[in-house]
């Protein structure tokens, strides 16, 4: 068992070996915003903010915050050079209109057709879907980033997703802290598992059906 | 030239209650908090208010949840306001969740005199329930109606004294095209500037959707 | 007989008085562009052109045009303090959307219900419909600044239109050299005539059935 | 970084005959007329053209139509081209006249995800024939379908290395939202400026959308 500040690392760190430079990208809060710290050198990548911003730097030194420059999590951050500015219409034009390169995004559930549930758990928790379904069904490439198994222990990567879906578009690739699937036509392919797990450990903790990368390997870090 | 500028309890009176009411902001940042404020001085409610969010409780938009303004919000997001959760599950307030890009073309649809759009978001999810879907050059979209409200109430850095806007960093987010989709659209603004001291390409809304500017107070 | 370039001044005078102090508006070209020559004094007007600019100003002086500051028909113009730039999609959502208070069209036909037809003579003439369509489908007041009759001397407005519409929105005003119709429900009413003219020669030069308003005047100038 | 700074010819080479291209500009304000030079100096034709209108012969777009390179324009107005209106009667061009209004929502229609619009322009006219139409509220609107198409030939003033642009004037027009609708968008620059050179709020077309530069070469 991976401890859980240790695995938000982890998860972060690998994703962010997944952009090519000039990438634009948008990054969900939690697991998702820690990937900005882990971008390898070389690789720049553009961030998007859903709320109008693309080129956002990193959140400003205390004292230095302006309250009308912010990230879509209510966080005060700052322009990088070659930043541009644009209303809520602009920023879901670019992207539904297919211009970000990746979203990286949390889940609820991923099921083996890779599927995602994200935004609700009916009766108990509705805060909204927010810009994901826009995110998910727009992005060229959706990520998810999330811990394996969620806090009680089951599975987050299922069968068939019980609670509500946050987009019919499957979600290009999973990445825990245990393991990283892509998902391909016929369903999840297991292509990298870490040091701390096995492929029979990850079956343990995964509640769907997986085919395994005949060049499997084990997650650099 | 009528003049647009009016003060906040000129404003107020144009409130009656169940207004629907658009209100600019993304989670407070672009809320037009002295007009909120100015109508929590007055007992009316039950307005409809089509936001991006409710923001957090007893700020911006939340103020309005908190102290019970509100009947029905059509927005994207309460995650972060717990109020709005729990006066969803009482009964008290009606919730319809709608995609963020998809509220703000429908928002826009309507300021520009469209019926609405056809968008890809929502497909096969519980959002598409009720609505009609369509095919389009072998892709299918859902139809999403337009809206408009008889009230937009923004938040704007500057203005001239025709109402020309312009918007502080990302406080932009709604307030462009509710502008335009206000039957009455007033705008709180930081700064009044001259006629003639904006440079015609930096204005985000022209002064023609504007109907009233209001500013703090200087006492 | 009213000489051409006379009734174009007549007209463009006459449609001048129709707007209220504020009042945004779009010219359309030939007779209509004339109007802003003949605002009353004490009634500021803005003009909207449908390329982008409302507080469009007259043509600079001769040496002081900018390649980049035009109007929809091509010619240079200036900024009125207080303008304002914006692209053609928000330029057309003032239009469509209902922010223009007036539009001003030529015409080639108007018919007894106040329909118009401006963009085409089918295998004849074919500009193309351009801004017309939306302009006279969105703007809140549609006035008709048109020569009564075409150079062949047959009158422009008809029984019904022969000529494709413009819109299935009726016109509100027609304004020529010799009469005003406003367009009620029941069709048109003559409520002003021009001194060179009688409402018998009107019936002459009009193909249309029109009710005359109980306050008929004549047209002041 | 990858460059998006491309040589003239270097753009030509990418655009194939029978090519659709959105071009910007309106009667030739805004338009690319490098770019259209550039591609003139090739036997590329068979283009399919959509634009606002095809501006005057010999002229902007209009030296595409005189020199014979495009089978069909989809454009709101072709009354200032003699050149567009012989070649239409004579069977060698194909012209679709599309409501300026609606031209320039389909297009950023496209770029935006959106499958298409509803608008009332059209309504009862001949834009009608052939086209779906729908109630909403009780009122009745056209169905129009989103437009994408190759590539987008822009025309912009500033541009900094990735690609933010800034126009001059009314040369913005259509040039914003295509910019969103070509699988390829190239834009001629006038001036081009150091990254961080722009104010956030002034760009106008974000580079997520650009995908080249091109300037006149210093020789």
């Amino acid at each position: 068992m991976i401890a859980e500040e240790k695995a938000k690392g982890y998860i972060a760190r690998r994703v962010a070996k997944e952009f090519e430079d000039g990438d634009v990208v948008n990054l969900g809060i939690g697991i998702p915003t820690l990937v900005a710290n882990y971008i390898p050198s070389g690789i720049q990548i553009f961030l998007h903010t859903e709320n109008g911003l693309l080129g956002m730097g990193p959140n400003p030194s205390a004292g230095y915050e302006h309250p009308n420059l912010r990230n879509a999590g209510s966080s005060s951050v700052s322009f990088l050079p070659g930043s541009a500015i644009f209303d809520s219409a602009v920023s879901f034009g670019l992207i539904r209109g297919g211009h970000l390169d990746a979203t990286v995004l949390g889940a609820l559930e991923v099921d083996e057709k890779g599927l995602l549930a994200n935004w609700m758990v009916p009766g108990k928790m509705i805060p909204g879907m927010g810009g994901a379904m826009d995110l998910v069904t727009g992005a060229r490439r959706v990520i998810v980033a999330m811990t394996h198994v969620n806090k009680n222990g089951s599975p987050k990567i299922v069968k068939s997703c019980m609670l509500p879906l946050t987009s019919i578009r499957k979600v290009d690739l999973i990445v825990t802290e245990y393991a990283v699937f892509k998902v391909s036509e016929t369903g999840l392919v297991l292509t990298e598992y870490s040091e701390e797990s096995s492929v029979e450990e990850i079956k343990g903790l995964t509640a769907a059906h997986f085919e395994i990368d005949p060049q499997l390997k084990v997650i650099e870090r | 030239m009528k003049k647009k500028m009016v003060s906040l309890q000129e404003f107020s009176e144009k409130i009656p209650s169940g207004a629907t009411l658009l209100i600019g902001g993304f989670l407070g940042d672009g809320t037009p908090d002295l007009l909120i404020d100015e109508i929590l001085k007055t007992d009316k409610g039950d307005f409809t208010v089509i936001a991006n969010d409710t923001a957090f409780p007893n700020q911006g938009i939340g103020k309005l949840i908190t102290q019970k303004r509100v009947k029905k919000a059509i927005v994207s997001h309460i995650g972060t306001n717990p109020d709005t959760q729990k006066q969803m599950i009482e009964g008290s307030l009606v919730v319809e969740l709608v995609p963020q890009g998809t509220l703000a073309e429908r928002i826009r649809a309507g300021g520009f005199g469209l019926g609405g759009i056809l968008t890809p978001t929502g497909l096969g999810t519980i959002v598409e329930n009720g609505k009609s879907k369509i095919q389009i050059g072998g892709r299918e979209y859902l139809i999403e109606s337009a809206i408009k409200a008889d009230f937009a109430l923004l938040k704007a850095k500057k203005a001239d004294w025709y109402g020309n806007l312009t918007f502080a960093y990302t406080a932009r987010n709604f307030n462009t095209f509710m502008a335009f989709a206000g039957d009455c659209t007033i705008a709180e603004i930081d700064e009044l500037v001259p006629i003639g001291g904006l440079n015609p390409e930096d204005v985000v809304v022209p002064h023609a959707v504007v109907h009233f500017l209001v500013r703090r107070s200087r006492s």
